[in-house]
C-alpha cells in the first residue's frame, strides 16, 4: 500500500484543459473518491494515476516515487474499469489469473490464487464460464477479483458500479466498504454518485471543470460545502439554494428574498467582506432541515406547493417560488397538501449556509 | 529462362542477371497450344516428338513446354511485357504480323544480332523461299523461323447449294455472284447463308478472313505501294457496303455472330449445322476446325463440304488485276531477345525446323510448311488449295503500326455491321483513328 | 404467439418474397447443378440423362488442372496469411498508437483501395516483379495480392478495432502486461472476428482473380485455377462445357466451404464495424 | 516524502502515453507499409507519370516514349469524338448510368429490402436466401461469367426456358439489351454486401424500439420508414459510397460481354483495359487511369466529409 500525490498536474487535450493545476495527496490506506459530474476531470485524473494518460505538466508520485512517465505495467497498481474489460475469450479463471500470468506465475499457482479470491467474492463456482455466460453482477465481481488477485500499491476504481442495477449496486457498495476496511488498501474511486462517495470514502475530492473544489471527509463536505457547486452536488435531494439580497442593518445581516421571512443573522468579518463586493448572496438549507410551519413564521420560506412525493417513511415537499426556483423539504409527516396550496417551510438559523456572489462559502460563526 | 534461382534473390532489386550453370541449361518454350485443347497438334508434336528427340541429342539441355491456354491477344500481351524485361520463355510461338511492332519496340532482336554466324549458315534457309522467310522478317532482318503459311477461300456446303438450285461446280466470279447465291440460299430456307467475318470480337480473324478478302477484290490494300495507310477510298466504301448488304440490309449473314463475344464459334457452328452455306476462312478451317472428331466436325464432310476461290468485286478488278484473291499469314517461332542461352535456344529452334522434325509434324497436322523440302502430304485439299491459291495470295504490310490499324478496321466493320454507322460515317471515324495512330504524313486519301 | 390475421398473412408474404428473391439469386447458378453431371452438356440448361461423374474423372485425370487447384490454394493461403498479419498489425497501430497523420492515412488508404486495383497498374507491377527477379513464382503473386488488398483490409480492420473498447488492453497493461503481451493475449483474440472477415474477403478475392496471376506467372506448373480453367477449350478454341462446368464446380467449392465454415464457426457479418 | 523538486532537468518533450508507442506503432505498420508502397504507391505514381507520355507496349514508342504533356488528356476530352461510341465520354456516361442503376438503385435497394425481410422471416428461409445471395458475391468471377453465359443463352439458357415456360417470349438479351444485362448482373453479384451491412445495422437497433412501434400499432412499412431507416442513415451513406466506388471500378461485366456488342457495355474500367492492353496505348490508358483515380478521389472526399460530420472527435 502506498500514498499518491499530485503536484500541480495539468492535462490538456488541445485547447481543452481536462485537469488544471491539481494538487492533492492520498494517504497510505485511504479510500478517496473523486466525485463530480461528467467531464469534470475525475476520470482523467484517475487514468493519469494509472499511467493511461500522461500529464501535460506536473508530477505524480506513488509511494513517494515519481511515476509521471512510467508505463502502467511498471506502477504495480490495480484497476477496475467501468465496462469491466473482461476478456471475452478467456474463462473466469484465466481472466482473474491474467495479472499473475504476466507476472510469470505457474498455472497451478495462479489458478489456485484466482480461486481463493473468487471464493471470497462468491464466484468460485463459475470459474469455467466465459464472461458472456454470467450475470452483470457476477461480471462486476470478476473484474474486482482480477484487481484483487495480486497485491498492488494502489487500487483504482473507475465508476465500477455504474452498470449495475440499484439493488446490486447497493450490495456491491456494502461489499467494497467491507473490503476496504478489511484490507486497509489505498484506493481511488471515481464516481458521479454522491451517495456512493459518501458511503465509501474516507475523503472525497469534489471536482468541477478540471479543478478540485473541495477535498475533505464526507461529513465535512456534507456539513460545510465549500461552494454552491459542492452543496448542490452532495446530499439527496441536494441542498436548497435561494438567491437573496443581503444588507447590514444594526450589526445584523438582513436577508431578503421572494417569500422569505428571516430574522437578522449575526454579522461576521467574512460576511462584511462578502457584502463589500456584492449584496447578492446565496442562502443554503438542506431539505432535511426544513419543516412545515404556519404562514408568516420567522426563518421560513413560503410559496405555492409544487409537488408532494410520499417516499414511505418521509415525504418530499416541493414548493415553487417562480421561474423554476424550487425548494424541497424532507418531512416526516403525512399531511395532506394540495397543489397550489400556499406552504411555508421553516428552518433554524444554525442550519443556514451562506455563499457569496462567487458561490464561495462564507464561514459561519466558529468555523 | 525459368528464374527459379531468382526466388532466392528476393529483395535484391536489380538482380536480374542469373548465372547459368555450365553443366546444364534449362530452356522454356511457349506456344498457345494445349494438349487436348487449343492447337493440340502443335503441343503434341513439341511434347512427344521434338523435345524428346532434342534432349536425347543434347543431354545437357532440359526443355520445358509451357502450354498457354488463353487467347492469342493475351499471349501477345505477356510476350510484349516479357521480351521488354528479360522475363519469359526462351522460345515462343509468334504470329508474323506482330514482328515489325515488336522489332521496333526492341522486344525482338534479329537472329543476326542474337546468333550471328550459326544463323546465317543454317542449312534450312536454302529450303525456305524468300516470300515465306519474309513472314518472320522486318526491314531486311530475320527475327524467327516460320512454321508454315496458309491461304484463304470460301468454304461452301454443297448440299445447301444444291437445295437452292446452284450447280455443283459453281465458282463465283464477282461479289454479285456471291450475293445472288446467298439470296437464293436464303429463299431456300438457309438461315444465314454467308459468313464474312466482321467485328471486334473476332480480332485479327475479322481483318484477315473478312475485310482483307473483300478489300483485295477492289484492287486496294490497307496500305498503298508506298506503305502509306489508305484512310479514304472507294474500295473501303465498297467493302463496307458489302458488309451492310450482307448483315444489315438483306440479312444474308448472322449479325449476332459478328457482335457477340463468342461469335466466331457461332459462325463455325452455323456452318456445321447447315445454317451457313458460304464461309470465308483459312485452310485451318478445313484442316482442324471441321476435321473428323473435332467439335465442329461436318458430318459426311467429303460429300458435303467444298471450297471456291474468293472472287474480285468485278472480274479483273482485284489487286494486280486478278480475278480472284487470297491472303496469307503465317506463324513461326522467335527467340527471346534477352535469353540467357541464345546459342542453345537457336540449337533448339533450328532443330525444330529441321526437315526431319517438320516432316514429323505433318503426321500431327498436315499443312503448308515453310520448308520446300517438306512435302505437302498426300492430301487433296491441301495440294489443290496451295497450288491454286498460293500464286494469287498477298501478305499483310510489314509495318509496326499494322496491329493497331487492324484493330481500327475491326471497329469500322463492327460499326457498320451493327447498323450503328453508315459506311461513310464509319470510314470517317476510321480515318480519324488511323491518322492519330500513324500520323497524317503516313496516310493517304484516294477519294 | 398471438398474431392478428393481417399480420399472419403479412408474415407469409414476407417469407414468400424472401424465398422468391433467394430463388432468383439461385437461378443463374442452377446450371452448376446439372451441367457438371451431364455427359453432353451445352451452354443451355438440361437435366442430365443419365447422371454421370465422368466429367469429374476427366478433370481429375488432367494433372495440370489438379495442380492448378493446388496452386490456387498456395497463393490464396499465402496471400491471406500475409494480408491478415500485415493488416492486423498495421490497423492496430493506426487505431491504438498516436503516430502522427494516422487519420489521413486511413482515408488515403480508402482512396488507394479502389484505385490501383485496375488494369492500369498491371504494367508497373509487372516491371517491379520482373526487376525483383521473382517472375513466375508464387511469391510474386502473393506479394502483389497482399499489396493490393492491404489498403481495404486495413480500412475494414481499423474501423473494427476502433469500435473495440481500449479498456481491454488498458486493463491488461495496468495488470502488468507489456504492450506486446497485451496485443497478443488480449487484443488479438478480441479482434479475431474482424480478422476472420478480412481473411475470408481476401481469400475470395485471390481465389477468383485472373489478371494478376496471368500477368505475373508463365509456367503451367504455377498457374492457379482461375487461369487454368481456360485450358478446357477445344482445339477450335470453344469451351468444353462439360469439363468447364465440372471444373468450375470443384473450383468453387473451397470458397463456399470456407464461407459456410466461417459463418458457422465465427459468424460472417459486419459487426457494425464499417460505418460512416 | 521528499520536498525537493524531483525533476530539475530541463523540460524535455514528453510523449503522451498510448497503448502502442510510436516506435512500436511504426514497427507494426512496417510490413503493410512496405507492401503498399511497392505494389500500390509506386505504381500509382508510375501511372501518373506515364499518362504524360505516348508510351505503348509494342512499337517504336515502347522503347523511346515521348513526353506529350496533356496530349493524352486532350485527346480523351476531344469534343469532336467525346460522345462517340467507343470513346471515353461515351463510356463515362455509360458508367454513370451503370452506377446509378446497378449500385444505387439495384444493389442498395435490393440489399435494404433483403436485410429488412430476413429480420422477420423464419430462420431457415433466412439462411437459404442469405446463402444464395452471398454465393453470388463470393464465387470466382470466371465461374460466374460462365454461369451467366449459360443462364442467358438465347437458345437453351435457363432464363429463356423459364420465360417460354411462363408463356412469355424469349429474348436475345446479350445482343438486344446488353446494358440491362450488366446492370442486373452487377446487382445480382453485389447485393450481398449491402444486405450484410444493412443487416448488421438493423440488428444493432435495440428490439425495444420496434416493440414500442408494435404496441403503437405501426405496420411493417411504417416501422421500416420511421424507425429502421432513420437509425441506419450512417450505414446507408457508407454503403452508397463504397458500392458506388466499387461499381465504378468493376471489371467483371467484361467476362459477360467483352464490353460489346459495339461498345454498348464498355464501362470506363473496360475502356481502360482495351486502350492499355488491347490497343497497347499505355500513355492514353494511364491517362484514363488517372481520371478514374480523380473520380475515386472525389468519392473518397465525400466519404471523408460525411464521416467527419457524423463523428466530431473531441
Amino acid at each position: 500500500m502506498a500514498s499518491v500525490e499530485f503536484k500541480s498536474v495539468t492535462k490538456s487535450f488541445g485547447d481543452f484543459k481536462a485537469v488544471s493545476e491539481v494538487n492533492f495527496n492520498i494517504g497510505d490506506g485511504e479510500f478517496v473518491c473523486l466525485l463530480g459530474p461528467s467531464g469534470c476531470g475525475k476520470t482523467t485524473s484517475l487514468r493519469m494515476m494509472a499511467g493511461l494518460e500522461t500529464p501535460t505538466s506536473g508530477q505524480i508520485l506513488i509511494g513517494g516515487d515519481e511515476v509521471t512517465h512510467l508505463h502502467p505495467k511498471d506502477r504495480n497498481i490495480a484497476m477496475v474499469f467501468q465496462d469491466y474489460a473482461l476478456y471475452p475469450h478467456m474463462n473466469l479463471a484465466d481472466n482473474i489469473a491474467y495479472p499473475l500470468k504476466v507476472r510469470g506465475e505457474a498455472v497451478a499457482n495462479r489458478h489456485g490464487r484466482a480461486r481463493e479470491v473468487a471464493d471470497v467474492l462468491k464466484i468460485g463456482h463459475l470459474m469455467d464460464r466465459l464472461p458472456s455466460q454470467i450475470s452483470g453482477g457476477q461480471q462486476q465481481r470478476t473484474s474486482l477479483a482480477r484487481a484483487l488477485v495480486y497485491p498492488a500499491k494502489v487500487y483504482l476504481f473507475d465508476e465500477p458500479l455504474s452498470n449495475l442495477d440499484a439493488k446490486l449496486r447497493l450490495e456491491a457498495r456494502g461489499f467494497l466498504n467491507h473490503l476496504q476496511r478489511d484490507m486497509g488498501m489505498t484506493a481511488v474511486y471515481v464516481t458521479h454518485d454522491q451517495a456512493e462517495a459518501m458511503a465509501l470514502a474516507t475523503r472525497i475530492a469534489v471536482m468541477d471543470q478540471g479543478k478540485i473544489v473541495q477535498y475533505a471527509s464526507p461529513i465535512e463536505i456534507y456539513r460545510r460545502p465549500a461552494t454552491t457547486f459542492v452543496a448542490n452536488f452532495v446530499g439527496n435531494p441536494p441542498m436548497n439554494l435561494v438567491e437573496v439580497d443581503g444588507t447590514q442593518a444594526g450589526g445584523q445581516l438582513v436577508l431578503k428574498g421572494e417569500g422569505l421571512a428571516m430574522a437578522g443573522l449575526p454579522m461576521t468579518d467574512a460576511i462584511g467582506n462578502a457584502l463589500a463586493s456584492s449584496s447578492k448572496l446565496t442562502l443554503g438549507v438542506r431539505p432535511e432541515h426544513l419543516s412545515l410551519t404556519a404562514a408568516g413564521a420567522t426563518n421560513s420560506i413560503s410559496a405555492p406547493l409544487f409537488a408532494n412525493e410520499n417516499m414511505g417513511p418521509e415525504s418530499l415537499v416541493t414548493i415553487d417560488r417562480g421561474e423554476g426556483a424550487r425548494v424541497t423539504a424532507r418531512i416526516f409527516t403525512d399531511d395532506h397538501l394540495h397543489v397550489s396550496d400556499q406552504v411555508s417551510l421553516s428552518f433554524s438559523a444554525e442550519h443556514v449556509h451562506l455563499f457569496d456572489a462567487m458561490g464561495k462559502r462564507i464561514p459561519a460563526v466558529g468555523e | 529462362m525459368k528464374n527459379r534461382m531468382c526466388a532466392f534473390a528476393l529483395g535484391l532489386i536489380g538482380a536480374s542477371a542469373v548465372a547459368v550453370p555450365a553443366f546444364a541449361v534449362d530452356l522454356d518454350i511457349t506456344c498457345r497450344c494445349v494438349i487436348g485443347g487449343v492447337n493440340s497438334a502443335t503441343a503434341e508434336w513439341l511434347e512427344e516428338q521434338v523435345i524428346p528427340a532434342f534432349e536425347a541429342a543434347n543431354p545437357d539441355i532440359n526443355v520445358t513446354l509451357n502450354q498457354f491456354g488463353g487467347e492469342d491477344a493475351q499471349l501477345t500481351q505477356q510476350l510484349a511485357l516479357d521480351f521488354s524485361t528479360g522475363a519469359g520463355p526462351d522460345i515462343s510461338a509468334f504470329d508474323g504480323f506482330l514482328i515489325p511492332a515488336f522489332a521496333e519496340g526492341g522486344q525482338l532482336k534479329s537472329l543476326d544480332d542474337l546468333i550471328g554466324e550459326d544463323y546465317a549458315n543454317w542449312e534450312g534457309w536454302d529450303h525456305i523461299s524468300p516470300g515465306i522467310r519474309s513472314i518472320m522478317s522486318y526491314d531486311g532482318e530475320t527475327y524467327g523461323i516460320g512454321l508454315g503459311t496458309d491461304v484463304r477461300m470460301i468454304f461452301v456446303r454443297k448440299d445447301l447449294l444444291e437445295q437452292a438450285g446452284i450447280p455443283a461446280d459453281w465458282q463465283p466470279t464477282s461479289w454479285d455472284d456471291v450475293l445472288d447465291a446467298a439470296r437464293k440460299l436464303k429463299e431456300a430456307g438457309v438461315e444465314a447463308p454467308l459468313q464474312l467475318n466482321a467485328g471486334v470480337a473476332m480480332g485479327e480473324a475479322t481483318t484477315m478472313q473478312g475485310y482483307w478478302m473483300a478489300l483485295l477484290g477492289t484492287g486496294e490494300g490497307v496500305t498503298d505501294e508506298n506503305g502509306k495507310f489508305i484512310v479514304e477510298s472507294q474500295g473501303i466504301l465498297d467493302v463496307l457496303n458489302l458488309y451492310k448488304t450482307i448483315y444489315v440490309d438483306e440479312g444474308l449473314g448472322d449479325q449476332r455472330a459478328q457482335l457477340l463475344a463468342d461469335g466466331r464459334n457461332r459462325s463455325f457452328a452455323n456452318f456445321r449445322d447447315g445454317k451457313t452455306a458460304m464461309l470465308v476462312e483459312g485452310d485451318w478451317f478445313y484442316r482442324s476446325v471441321t476435321a473428323p472428331g473435332s467439335e465442329f466436325e461436318v458430318a459426311d464432310r467429303g460429300n458435303v463440304m467444298s471450297w471456291v476461290k474468293m472472287p474480285a468485286e468485278e472480274p479483273g478488278s482485284a489487286i494486280r488485276g486478278q480475278d480472284f484473291v487470297s491472303i496469307s499469314g503465317g506463324t513461326g517461332f522467335v527467340i527471346n531477345p534477352n535469353t540467357d542461352a541464345p546459342m542453345e535456344a537457336w540449337k533448339l529452334l533450328s532443330f525444330m525446323m529441321s526437315k526431319e522434325q517438320m516432316t514429323a509434324f505433318q503426321d500431327y497436322q498436315p499443312g503448308i510448311r515453310s520448308r520446300s523440302d517438306v512435302p505437302i502430304p498426300n492430301n487433296p485439299f491441301l495440294t489443290e488449295t496451295s497450288q491454286t491459291l498460293l500464286p494469287l495470295t498477298t501478305a499483310r504490310p510489314n509495318d509496326p503500326n499494322y496491329n493497331a490499324v487492324s484493330q481500327e478496321i475491326q471497329r469500322m466493320t463492327e460499326a457498320v455491321v451493327s447498323g450503328e454507322l453508315s459506311p461513310e460515317e464509319a470510314m470517317a471515324q476510321y480515318k480519324a483513328a488511323v491518322t492519330a495512330i500513324v500520323g497524317e504524313e503516313n496516310t493517304v486519301s484516294l477519294l | 404467439m398471438n398474431l392478428t390475421i393481417p399480420a399472419f398473412f403479412g408474415r407469409i408474404a414476407f417469407s414468400a418474397l424472401a424465398a422468391l428473391i433467394g430463388a432468383v439469386f439461385a437461378l443463374p447458378l442452377l446450371w452448376f447443378l446439372f451441367a457438371p453431371f451431364n455427359a453432353q452438356a451445352q451452354m443451355g440448361l438440361a437435366v442430365p440423362d443419365p447422371w454421370t461423374l465422368s466429367n469429374f474423372v476427366t478433370v481429375f485425370g488432367n494433372s495440370y488442372a489438379v495442380q492448378a487447384l493446388w496452386n490456387s490454394f498456395i497463393q490464396a493461403t499465402g496471400g491471406v496469411i500475409l494480408v491478415g498479419a500485415a493488416a492486423t498489425l498495421a490497423a492496430y497501430a493506426l487505431s491504438r498508437s498516436s503516430v502522427p497523420g494516422k487519420g489521413a492515412v486511413t482515408y488515403v488508404l480508402l482512396l488507394f483501395s479502389s484505385v490501383v486495383s485496375g488494369s492500369a497498374a498491371m504494367v508497373p507491377i509487372f516491371l517491379i516483379i520482373s526487376a525483383a527477379g521473382i517472375m513466375d513464382t508464387h511469391v510474386a503473386v502473393i506479394l502483389t495480392f497482399a499489396g493490393g488488398l492491404l489498403p481495404t483490409a486495413m480500412f475494414i480492420l481499423r474501423d473494427f478495432i476502433d469500435s473495440i473498447p481500449k479498456s481491454y488492453e488498458e486493463s491488461a497493461m495496468v495488470a502488468g502486461a507489456s504492450p506486446v503481451q497485451a496485443f497478443f493475449d488480449v487484443a488479438l483474440p478480441v479482434i479475431r472476428p474482424g480478422i476472420v472477415v478480412v481473411v475470408v474477403w481476401s481469400f475470395v478475392n485471390i481465389w477468383g482473380s485472373f489478371l494478376i496471376p496471368f500477368v505475373l506467372l508463365r509456367s503451367s506448373d504455377n498457374m492457379p485455377a482461375s487461369v487454368a480453367i481456360y485450358s478446357f477449350y477445344s482445339e477450335a478454341g470453344t469451351p468444353i462445357v462439360t469439363l468447364l462446368a465440372a471444373y468450375s464446380l470443384i473450383y468453387s467449392l473451397p470458397v463456399v466451404a470456407l464461407y459456410l465454415f466461417v459463418s458457422w464457426k465465427f459468424g460472417f457479418r459486419f459487426f457494425g464495424g464499417i460505418k460512416a | 516524502m521528499t520536498t525537493e523538486p524531483i525533476s530539475t532537468q530541463p523540460q524535455r518533450k514528453v510523449r503522451n502515453f498510448a497503448l502502442l508507442s510510436n516506435r512500436a506503432g511504426a514497427a507494426f505498420m512496417l510490413p503493410a507499409g512496405l507492401l503498399v508502397s511497392v505494389f500500390v504507391i509506386v505504381p500509382f505514381f508510375w501511372v501518373i507519370f506515364v499518362s504524360f507520355t505516348n508510351r505503348t507496349l509494342i512499337g517504336k514508342t515502347a522503347l523511346n516514349p515521348d513526353f506529350v504533356g496533356l496530349g493524352n488528356y486532350l485527346a480523351l476530352f476531344d469534343p469532336a469524338t467525346f460522345f462517340q461510341r467507343g470513346q471515353f465520354g461515351f463510356s463515362l456516361i455509360l458508367t454513370t448510368q451503370f452506377v446509378l442503376m446497378s449500385a444505387l438503385v439495384g444493389q442498395a435497394l435490393l440489399g435494404l429490402l433483403l436485410a429488412w425481410l430476413i429480420q422477420t422471416v423464419p430462420p431457415w428461409i433466412k439462411r437459404i436466401t442469405e446463402t444464395f445471395v452471398i454465393a453470388a458475391w463470393i464465387l470466382p468471377e470466371v465461374v460466374i461469367g460462365f454461369a451467366w453465359f449459360a443462364f442467358l443463352d438465347r437458345d437453351a439458357g435457363t432464363l429463356n426456358m423459364l420465360l417460354t415456360g411462363l408463356g412469355l417470349p424469349p429474348g436475345d438479351f446479350l445482343l438486344q439489351q446488353p446494358f440491362w444485362v450488366i446492370v442486373v448482373f452487377n446487382t445480382w453479384r453485389g447485393a450481398a454486401f449491402s444486405m450484410m451491412l444493412f443487416n448488421s445495422a438493423f440488428s444493432s437497433i435495440p428490439p425495444s424500439y420496434f416493440q414500442a412501434a408494435d404496441v403503437a400499432g405501426a405496420s411493417s412499412w411504417q416501422k421500416f420508414r420511421d424507425i429502421g431507416l432513420p437509425l441506419i442513415r450512417g450505414h446507408i451513406v457508407t454503403d452508397l459510397i463504397l458500392i458506388t466506388m466499387w461499381t465504378f471500378n468493376t471489371f467483371t461485366p467484361f467476362l459477360l460481354t467483352n464490353g460489346g456488342p459495339s461498345y454498348r457495355t464498355e464501362l470506363v474500367s473496360i475502356y481502360n483495359y482495351r486502350v492499355a492492353f488491347q490497343d497497347f496505348q499505355f500513355g492514353k490508358g494511364a491517362a484514363v487511369g488517372v481520371i478514374m483515380m480523380l473520380i475515386n478521389l472525389a468519392f473518397a472526399l465525400i466519404y471523408l466529409r460525411l464521416g467527419r460530420k457524423k463523428a466530431p472527435k473531441s
